[in-house]
C-alpha cells in the first residue's frame, strides 16, 4: 500500500511552510508517498454547509484521485481531513450512498482509501520509538504545548483520538521528539476560526485566550497542526494584542517544524523563516540552554569520576599498608615458637 | 434436501415478511394460517438464575425479540446434559440456545465451568454431524442483561432464519 | 391423572397480545387436562380460590398456571395449591407475560407462542411428584459485612433483638462514609454527632462483636448454615495492646495518603483515621512505612506505652458460622479525575471532589474546618458547584442518578456561605433538581431563596485556570446563553459507585449484581431488602445510590427480615433437590468429582458394596452431578431429565 | 527371548506365585488365521497364550465393572500400549482396584486389520504367518499371498502415539521407537476426509451409515472405558434418553450418547470399530472428539494416573465462548 499526500489549498500558499517541513518530515523518517493527481478543493467550510451530496462528492472525488496512488490518503490541513475523512466513512459504510455520489462523479469511486491526518498517520504507521530513535537536536528546552483546536481531536469517533476533551497524539509526537510538553486544559478551545474574517474582535479574544492559557502554562511557544488555527494565533498576534492590549511574542509552530527540527533538519527546510512570530530566536535559545546543561552535566560527571577514582586509590594503599602489616604479623608469629625453643634448649 | 436450497426459500420468505410487522415478529407472521413455510423452532435452555431472569427483565423492559424460542429452566447450566441439545435436533428443532450465568456468577458457584467445557465440546460436536454452526449456540446472559438477551436472541434467530426450516437427515 | 389448567389475562398485560380465552379453550384438549379456564387476575384472591375449587370439584392432582414469570408468583401459588389440599409441588408456572405478551405485538403469533408454553408446561406437570421439603437447625448468629451507617444501623436493630451479631469492616474503623461528612441535609445536624454514638453502642453492645481491618475471604454453606472464612489484616499493632493513645502517630516521621481526609493531607505511616475511630486502635500502612521500606526507625515501637507494635504480625484467618449475612459494603465516590478532562484530570488544585469538601467543612477535618483554596490558602469569594459529575452521563458509563448529589450539594452550598459569610457567591451548575425526600424540596429552596445560592441550569463544558481563578465556562440553558465564572474554588458533585471489590464478595456470596457492581435485590419492589440466595441480605449503597435515611430504613428494614428468618429453629429446605436411584448406580463417583458443595457420599449398600448417595441437607440442587451421571440414575426432583425431554418434545410438537 | 516368551514367562511366575487367580491374553482361535481372548488360569496352560499382530483385542475391557466376582479375584492382564490408556482411563476414576491387577505391557508395533486381508480372499483364512514386515496367509483352497505388513496395519496403529504401555507392572521385552510427542502434535489425518465434506453431505453420509446400525451393543459392550453394562441409559427407558425406534437419527444419538459418556476417557483404542459387526466407522467420532479435546485442552486421555477426565475437572481460567 502506498500513500497520497493531499495538499490542498493553504498549504500551497498561505502556509506554505506546514507543506514543506511535512515533505521534509516524511522524507527523513523515511515515508514513500506521492501526490494524489489532479486534486481539487476538499470542500473546506462552505461547501457542506450548502449541500450535503456535492460536498460529499467534492470530497469523494479526491479519494478517487487518491486511490490510483494507494489506499492512504494524508491530508495535513485539518480541514481538508476532516472532510475527505467525512467523505471516506459516509461512503464506505453505505454502499447506496455511495452509488448517489457516484451518479454524480464524471467518474465513480471504486476504492476504499482510508485518510488520516498527520499526527494520526505518523502515530499509527511510524511510532514514537522510531522519531525517537531518529531525533538528532536536543529540543529538551523548548517548552511548547500542542493546541489541537476543534478539528483534529473531536469528534474521536472519527479522528481515533482516545478522547475528544483530552486529545494526545501531538503530545506523544512531541514527547517522542524530546521536547518539553507542557500540560494544559486549553488543547480544544476555538481559535475563532474563520470568524476572523467578519467578526474580528471575537476572533481576536478566542485566539488571544489561547495565547494566554500556553502562556500561563510556562509555554515559550505553540504547536499546530492547521493552517486556520496558525493564521489566527500566529499572522494576527500583533492583532490580537493591539485589540486586547497584551503583548505576547509566542511563536506558533506547525508539528512538522518542530519534528523537522528535532530530526536534524535545518530552519529552512522547515522554514522557520515564514512564521509571522520569528520562532528562530527561542529555537536557537533552546538548543544553546540545552548544550549548556548538558555541557555541565558532563562537566558534573567528570568530577564524580575523578573523586571516585581518587577513593579507589586511597583504597589501594590503605591494602598495600593492610598487607604489609599481615606480613609483619605474620613473621612475628613465626619468630615465636624459635624463641621457645632456644628456652627450652637453655 | 440440502440446506442451500432451504436458506433461499427461506431467505426470500423472511425477505417478504420482514417489513409487515415489528422486527420481532416478522419470522413467524405467516404462520399456519397464512401459508408458507413454516417459522423456524428454536429450543432454548436456561439456567433459572441468570437467563431465565435475564428474559425476564428483558420482558419487564418490553424489549420485542422473535417469538421463535421456547425457553426451557433449569436450576443450572451444570445440569445440561449434552444430549438435550442432541435430543432436540433429533425432535427436530431448527436451533438450540443455551445461556446460564456469566462465568464466577454460577448461583452454585461452579455449575458453569462445568458446563462451559461440555457446551464447547458439544458446538464441535454438533457441526462434525453436519449441523451448521448457526443452529447451535451456547452463551452467558445475567439476570441484569435484559437487552443483552434481547440481542443475543435477536442475532441467534436471525442466524437460523437465514438457514430456513431444518431438514435434519441424521440427527 | 388430573391436570388443571389457568390462564391469566393479567388485566390487559397478557390478555391484550394473547388470546387467552382460546388458549384456556385448547388447553382442554390436551391429553389428561380436565379442567381449564382463563382468570383475571390468578394471583388475585378470587383467582387463587378458582383453583383451590377446581382442585376440590374436579380432582385435580396437577395445577398448571399461565401467567408471569415463576420468580414472580411461583411461590404465591405453591401455598394456593397446598391449602387447596394439593401438594405444593404438583404445580407449574408456564411464563406468558414476560416471555411473550410483553415481548410481542402480533396477537397470532403471541397465541401461539404462549399455547406452545401452556403444552409444554402441561407435559412438564405430567412428570411432576410430590415432594416434602426438609428441616435443618439454623445457626442464629449473623454477619453483618460493611461497619457503614446501614451496617451499624442492621447490627445494632439485630443485637436488641437478643441475636449474635458479627461486624466486619475492611478499614480499621467502623462509620464508613458517613463518618467522613460534616454534615447531613436536610437538617444541618452534625453527622458525626449523630453517628459516633452508634459506632460506641456497637462496640459496647453485648452481642455485637466488631472485626475491624478484616475481609470475607470464603462464603461456603446455605441459609441458617454459613461458613465464612474471615481473613484478618496485619495491622503491626496488636490491638488487645493498643489503647489509641496516638502517640505513635505524632512522633511517626513517615508520611502517608489518608484515605480517611480523601487525600486532602497525607496522614502518618501509622495512623488512626480520626479520633472518634471505634474500635480506636493503630495500624501501619506498611508500604509507606520507613521500617517495612528501608529498614530503620521502629520510633512507633520505642514510643508506644503499651509496647502494642509488632512488625512480625501475620494476616491470620478465622473460621466463623452463621445462618444469615447481611451485605452493607456502600459506596466510593467516582473517581472523576479519570474521566472527566474537561475539568482538568485533577490537574487543577482548586477543583475537589464533593466528600473532600466534606473533610475540607468538617471541624474534625484536616483543616479544622477552614474552608480555603488548596492552591493558596485564601478563602474563597466565589464557589462554583457542579452537579452529576459521574452520574446521568452516558459518555462516562454512568447513566444512573446517584440520588444524593442534589440535596449534598445544596448542603454544601448552604454551609459555604455559613462558612465564607453571607457575600461568597456561590453557583450551582444542574440539569435538574431532584429533592423528593421529606422536607427536601422546601431545604434546596431555603438554601435558593434565604441563602441566596444562584443555580444555573445546564452543564460546565471547561474548567481552566486564567489569572489565578477557575475558569468556569458553561451553558445556561434558561438564559440559552454561555455563561463563564471564574471561580476561587470549584467543587464538583462526584457521583456514587458500588464499593470496590463487590463484584468479587457477590461471587463469593453467590448473589447476582448489575452491570455498575450494585447487589441485584430480590424483587425490585416486593423483595427489596433480600437477594435470590436465600439467608442473604442486602443494606444500603451496596443495592442502589442513596441517602443516610434510606440507607438506615433499609438496614431496620434487612434487620426485620433477618429476625424473621432466624426466628424459626428449624428451617425447611428446598426439596428440590438431586436423589440417587442406588439400584442403578454403577459407582463410578463422578457424582462426587463434580458436586460444589460435597453432597454425594459413599454408602455402603451390602457389605463391600459401595453406591452414591446424596445428604439432603447439604445438596442445593443444582443438578451438576445429574448431568454427570452416565447411567442417569441420579434424578434432580422437580427438574427431572423426562420432564425437561418432554418440554423439549412438546415444544417441538406442531 | 521374544515378547511372547515373556508373557508366557511373566504369566507363569505370576499364576506359580499366587499373584494372580488367573491371566487374561490371547491365544489363537480355531485356526491360526485369527486370535481371541485366553484366561489362563493353570500354569499348565500358558503355553496357548501367544503375541503376534493378529492380537487386536483390547483386554482391558474384561476388567471394567467393578470387578468380575469373586470379588477379591486377583487377575493379571496383558495390554498393548493403547490398552494400558484405557486401563489408566479405568484408574484414574478408581473404576478398577489397583492393588488387584497385574499388567504385563506388551510393547506393539501394530495390529493388523484382519478386515483388509479378507478383502482380499474370496475363500476364507486358516493360517496367518508373520516374517520380518511381511504378513502370510494361506486360505482354506490352499492360495496364498503374502503382503506388506504396513499395507495392512490398522488405521488407529498407523497414527499411534504410544506403542508402548503407559502402565505395566512388567513388560515384555524392550520398548519400541515412539513418535516425538513432546514436539510433535497427533496426527487427525484420519477424518480429515469426512471433516472437509460440506454439512449436507456430512448429514446424507451419516445418514447413510447409520441406517445399518442394528443396536446391538457391541461397540459399547467392548469398550473398556463404557462401564456401564446394563445399565446403560441407551437402554433405560425412564428417563428415555434413546428412544427403542430404530433409524438413522436415533443411531446417531444412540452413538452419540456413547461419545460424551467415554469423552476426556476415550483413547481411540478402536475397539468399537472393530466389534461393529455392519463396520460403522465409529472412529470419525471418537476421533474427532479427542482432536477437540486436545486443541481445547492439549489433552490426552489415559496418560497420567494422577488425572481427572476433563470434563469432570474445570479451570477458571478456561477460555471458551465470549
Amino acid at each position: 500500500m502506498s500513500l497520497a499526500y493531499y495538499p490542498g489549498c493553504s498549504l500551497l500558499h498561505s502556509s506554505a511552510e506546514f507543506d514543506r517541513s511535512t515533505r521534509k518530515v516524511l522524507a527523513a523518517l523515511g515515508v514513500e508517498y506521492k501526490d494524489v493527481p489532479d486534486w481539487t478543493c476538499c470542500g473546506s467550510t462552505p461547501a457542506h454547509m450548502m449541500d450535503h451530496l456535492l460536498a460529499q462528492s467534492l470530497a469523494a472525488r479526491n479519494l478517487r484521485q487518491a486511490a490510483e496512488v494507494g489506499d492512504q490518503l494524508l491530508a495535513p490541513c485539518a480541514s481538508c481531513y476532516q472532510r475527505q475523512k467525512n467523505a471516506e466513512i459516509e461512503i464506505h459504510k453505505s454502499d447506496a450512498f455511495r452509488a448517489q455520489v457516484n451518479a454524480v462523479l464524471d467518474k465513480p469511486y471504486t476504492g476504499h482509501v482510508i485518510v488520516y491526518a498527520l499526527p494520526e498517520y505518523l502515530m499509527k504507521f511510524v511510532g514514537e520509538e522510531k522519531i525517537a530513535s531518529l531525533v538528532k537536536a536536543d529540543l529538551s528546552q523548548l517548552k511548547v504545548v500542542p493546541y489541537y483546536g476543534c478539528l483534529l481531536g473531536r469528534p474521536s469517533e472519527l479522528t481515533g483520538e482516545c478522547d475528544n476533551e483530552q486529545p494526545m497524539m501531538m503530545d506523544m509526537l512531541l514527547e517522542a521528539a524530546g521536547v518539553d510538553v507542557k500540560w494544559w486544559n486549553y488543547k480544544t478551545e476555538c481559535c475563532g476560526a474563520s470568524g476572523g474574517m467578519p467578526k474580528m474582535e471575537i476572533q481576536r479574544r478566542l485566539s488571544g485566550k489561547v495565547l494566554g492559557q500556553a502562556r500561563a502554562a510556562g509555554a515559550d511557544a505553540v504547536v499546530v497542526c492547521c493552517p486556520l488555527c496558525h493564521v489566527n494565533l500566529d499572522l494576527k498576534q500583533s492583532q490580537i494584542n493591539s485589540y486586547l492590549g497584551t503583548d505576547y511574542e509566542m511563536p506558533i509552530l506547525y508539528l512538522p517544524q518542530v519534528l523537522g527540527l528535532a530530526l536534524g533538519l535545518s530552519a529552512d527546510d522547515v522554514m522557520l523563516g515564514k512564521n509571522m512570530v520569528d520562532p528562530a530566536p527561542l529555537i536557537k535559545k533552546a538548543v544553546a540552554e540545552a548544550a549548556r546543561m548538558k555541557a555541565e552535566e558532563e562537566k558534573k560527571a567528570a568530577e564524580k569520576a575523578a573523586k571516585a577514582a581518587a577513593r579507589e586509590a586511597e583504597a589501594a594503599d590503605a591494602e598495600v599498608a593492610a598487607a604489609a602489616q599481615v606480613a609483619a604479623a605474620a613473621q612475628v608469629a613465626a619468630g615465636a615458637p624459635e624463641d621457645g625453643v632456644a628456652e627450652a634448649k637453655s | 434436501m440440502a440446506e442451500e436450497t432451504q436458506t433461499s426459500q427461506a431467505g426470500a420468505q423472511a425477505a417478504g415478511a420482514a417489513p409487515s410487522a415489528a422486527p420481532g415478529d416478522s419470522p413467524t407472521v405467516g404462520t399456519a394460517a397464512s401459508g408458507g413455510p413454516r417459522p423456524v423452532k428454536i429450543i432454548g435452555i436456561v439456567c433459572n438464575w441468570c437467563s431465565y431472569a435475564g428474559a425476564d427483565t428483558a420482558g419487564v423492559g418490553r424489549f420485542r425479540q422473535p417469538a421463535n424460542i421456547r425457553l426451557v429452566r433449569v436450576p443450572c447450566t451444570g445440569r445440561v446434559d449434552p444430549l438435550f441439545a442432541l435430543k432436540a435436533f433429533e425432535k427436530g428443532a431448527d436451533g438450540v440456545l443455551i445461556s446460564g450465568c456469566h462465568p464466577g456468577d454460577c448461583h452454585y458457584s461452579e455449575g458453569n465451568y462445568y458446563a462451559r467445557r461440555k457446551f464447547e465440546l458439544l458446538e464441535r460436536m454438533i457441526h462434525h454431524l453436519g449441523i451448521p454452526k448457526e443452529r447451535f449456540q451456547w452463551t452467558w446472559v445475567s439476570a441484569s442483561e435484559g437487552q443483552r438477551w434481547q440481542q443475543v436472541v435477536t442475532d441467534f434467530v436471525a442466524g437460523v432464519e437465514k438457514l430456513g426450516p431444518r431438514k435434519g437427515r441424521a440427527l | 391423572m388430573r391436570i388443571g389448567v389457568f390462564v391469566c389475562h393479567c388485566g390487559t398485560n397478557i390478555a391484550a397480545t394473547v388470546d387467552v380465552v382460546s388458549v384456556a379453550k385448547r388447553a382442554l384438549g390436551l391429553k389428561d387436562v380436565v379442567h381449564a379456564e382463563d382468570i383475571m387476575y390468578t394471583c388475585a384472591e378470587p383467582g387463587q380460590a378458582a383453583i383451590r375449587k377446581a382442585i376440590e370439584d374436579k380432582k385435580l392432582d396437577r395445577v398448571v398456571v399461565a401467567a408471569c414469570s415463576p420468580h414472580m408468583h411461583e411461590m404465591t401459588f405453591r401455598r394456593c395449591v397446598d391449602n387447596g389440599g394439593l401438594n405444593p409441588y404438583l404445580f407449574e408456572m408456564a411464563n406468558i407475560r414476560e416471555h411473550c405478551s410483553w415481548i410481542h405485538t402480533d396477537i397470532p403469533v403471541a397465541t401461539e407462542k404462549a399455547w406452545d408454553l401452556v403444552k409444554m408446561a402441561v407435559a412438564k406437570a405430567r412428570r411432576l411428584e410430590p415432594l416434602w421439603s426438609n428441616e435443618v437447625e439454623v445457626n442464629k448468629d449473623v454477619l453483618v459485612i460493611g461497619g457503614g451507617v446501614a451496617g451499624i444501623q442492621a447490627a445494632l436493630d439485630l443485637a436488641d433483638a437478643g441475636l449474635k451479631v458479627t461486624i466486619v469492616e475492611r478499614e480499621t474503623t467502623i462509620g464508613g462514609v458517613m463518618a467522613k461528612l460534616d454534615k447531613t441535609f436536610p437538617t444541618i445536624d452534625c453527622s458525626a454527632c449523630i453517628l459516633t454514638p452508634r459506632m460506641v453502642d456497637c462496640a459496647q453492645h453485648e452481642n455485637i462483636d466488631v472485626m475491624a481491618y478484616c475481609e470475607v475471604d470464603r462464603v461456603s454453606g446455605y441459609v441458617g448454615n454459613f461458613t465464612v472464612d474471615v481473613r484478618k489484616k496485619a495491622a503491626m499493632v496488636d490491638w488487645t495492646k493498643c489503647v489509641g493513645c496516638e502517640i505513635c502517630v505524632q512522633k511517626c516521621p513517615a508520611k502517608a495518603p489518608d484515605t480517611f481526609n480523601v487525600g486532602l493531607e497525607p496522614t502518618k505511616a501509622i495512623y488512626i483515621p480520626f479520633p472518634q475511630a471505634v474500635p480506636k486502635r493503630a495500624a501501619i500502612q506498611v508500604e509507606h512505612c520507613r521500617w517495612f521500606t528501608q529498614g530503620k526507625c521502629r520510633v512507633c515501637e520505642k514510643v508506644c506505652p503499651a509496647d502494642a507494635v509488632d512488625y512480625e504480625q501475620k494476616e491470620e484467618t478465622v473460621q466463623k458460622r452463621f445462618g444469615a449475612i447481611v451485605v452493607a459494603t456502600g459506596l466510593e465516590v467516582f473517581p472523576w479525575e479519570e474521566y472527566y478532562h474537561e475539568y482538568g484530570s485533577g490537574k487543577i488544585k482548586d477543583v475537589i471532589s464533593g466528600l473532600q469538601y466534606e473533610r475540607m467543612l468538617s471541624a474534625s477535618g484536616p483543616y479544622g474546618g477552614h474552608v480555603h483554596r488548596l492552591s493558596n490558602g485564601e478563602g474563597p469569594k466565589t464557589v462554583v458547584f457542579i452537579q452529576c459529575v459521574g452520574s446521568r452521563d452516558d459518555s462516562v458509563g454512568r447513566p444512573y442518578c446517584s440520588s444524593v448529589c442534589c440535596m449534598y450539594t445544596a448542603k454544601q452550598a448552604l454551609l459555604t456561605k455559613d462558612h465564607c459569610g453571607m457575600d461568597t457567591e456561590v453557583y450551582v451548575f444542574y440539569i435538574d433538581i431532584r429533592a423528593t425526600g421529606k422536607g427536601y424540596e422546601e431545604f434546596v429552596k431555603r438554601v435558593q431563596t434565604e441563602f441566596g445560592v444562584k443555580y444555573v441550569r445546564g452543564r460546565v463544558s471547561k474548567l481552566y485556570e486564567e489569572e489565578g481563578k477557575v475558569m468556569v465556562r458553561g451553558f445556561d440553558t434558561l438564559l440559552g446563553e454561555q455563561v463563564e465564572i471564574a471561580a476561587d474554588l470549584v467543587v464538583l458533585a462526584s457521583g456514587i459507585m458500588a464499593a470496590n471489590g463487590a463484584k468479587e464478595l457477590a461471587q463469593k456470596l453467590s448473589v447476582s449484581y448489575d452491570e455498575f457492581g450494585f447487589f441485584k435485590e430480590g424483587h425490585p419492589k416486593l423483595r427489596p431488602v433480600e437477594t435470590n440466595t436465600a439467608g442473604v441480605f442486602l443494606a444500603g449503597a451496596c443495592q442502589a445510590p442513596k441517602d443516610i435515611p434510606a440507607t438506615v430504613a433499609q438496614a431496620s428494614a434487612t434487620a426485620s427480615k433477618v429476625i424473621g428468618l432466624l426466628a424459626n429453629d428449624k428451617l425447611k429446605t428446598s426439596p428440590m433437590i438431586a436423589i440417587v436411584g442406588q439400584k442403578d448406580c454403577v459407582s463410578c463417583w463422578k457424582c462426587i468429582d463434580v458436586c460444589p458443595f460435597g453432597a454425594p457420599e459413599r454408602q455402603e449398600v451390602r457389605p463391600g458394596e459401595l453406591k452414591s448417595h446424596v445428604i439432603e441437607t447439604v445438596c442445593q440442587g443444582c443438578g451438576v452431578c445429574v448431568a454427570t451421571c452416565p447411567v442417569n440414575c441420579i434424578s434432580l426432583k422437580g427438574f427431572s431429565t423426562d420432564a425437561v425431554l418432554d418440554q423439549i418434545e412438546e415444544a417441538l410438537l406442531s | 527371548m521374544s515378547r511372547q516368551d515373556h508373557i508366557r514367562e511373566f504369566a507363569t511366575a505370576a499364576l506359580a506365585a499366587g499373584r494372580v487367580d488367573y491371566v487374561i491374553g490371547w491365544k489363537y482361535g480355531y485356526n491360526q488365521s485369527e486370535v481371541v481372548p485366553a484366561f489362563v488360569k493353570d500354569p499348565a496352560d500358558v503355553d496357548q497364550l501367544v503375541w503376534n499382530p493378529l492380537c487386536h483385542h483390547n483386554l482391558v475391557t474384561f476388567l471394567k465393572r467393578k470387578m468380575p466376582d469373586p470379588l477379591d479375584a486377583k487377575i493379571g492382564v496383558c495390554v498393548k500400549g493403547c490398552d494400558s490408556r484405557t486401563l489408566v482411563a479405568l484408574l484414574q476414576e478408581e473404576l478398577v482396584d489397583k492393588d488387584r491387577i497385574y499388567v504385563i505391557g506388551v510393547p506393539c508395533d501394530g495390529v493388523v486389520d484382519r478386515r483388509k486381508l479378507e478383502k482380499e480372499f474370496a475363500d476364507e483364512m486358516i493360517h496367518i504367518s508373520f516374517s520380518d514386515g511381511k504378513v502370510g496367509v494361506t486360505t482354506r483352497n490352499g492360495e496364498t499371498k503374502e503382503f506388506d505388513k504396513d499395507a495392512v496395519l490398522l488405521d488407529v496403529c498407523r497414527l499411534c502415539r504410544y506403542p508402548n504401555p503407559v502402565y505395566a507392572d512388567d513388560t515384555a521385552g524392550p520398548p519400541v521407537a515412539e513418535p516425538d510427542r513432546k514436539h510433535t502434535a497427533p496426527d487427525w489425518t484420519d477424518i480429515a476426509e469426512y471433516e472437509n465434506l460440506s454439512d449436507d453431505d456430512k448429514q446424507a453420509l451419516l445418514e447413510q451409515i447409520y441406517a445399518t446400525c442394528i443396536r446391538c451393543f457391541a461397540c459399547i459392550n467392548v469398550c473398556p472405558v463404557c462401564f456401564c453394562w446394563d445399565k446403560c441409559v441407551n437402554r433405560s427407558r425412564q428417563p428415555e434418553l434413546v428412544s427403542q425406534k430404530v433409524g438413522p437419527k436415533e443411531n446417531l444419538l444412540f452413538q452419540m450418547v456413547h461419545m460424551f459418556h467415554v469423552a476426556g476417557r476415550c483413547p481411540s483404542c478402536g475397539a468399537c470399530d472393530r466389534a461393529c459387526p455392519v463396520e460403522i466407522p465409529l472412529y470419525l467420532l471418537h476421533r474427532k472428539m479427542n482432536k477437540e479435546l486436545y486443541d481445547m485442552f492439549a489433552f490426552e486421555p489415559g496418560v497420567k494416573l494422577d488425572e481427572k477426565p476433563v470434563l469432570q475437572v474445570f479451570d477458571i481460567k478456561d477460555q471458551f465462548g465470549e
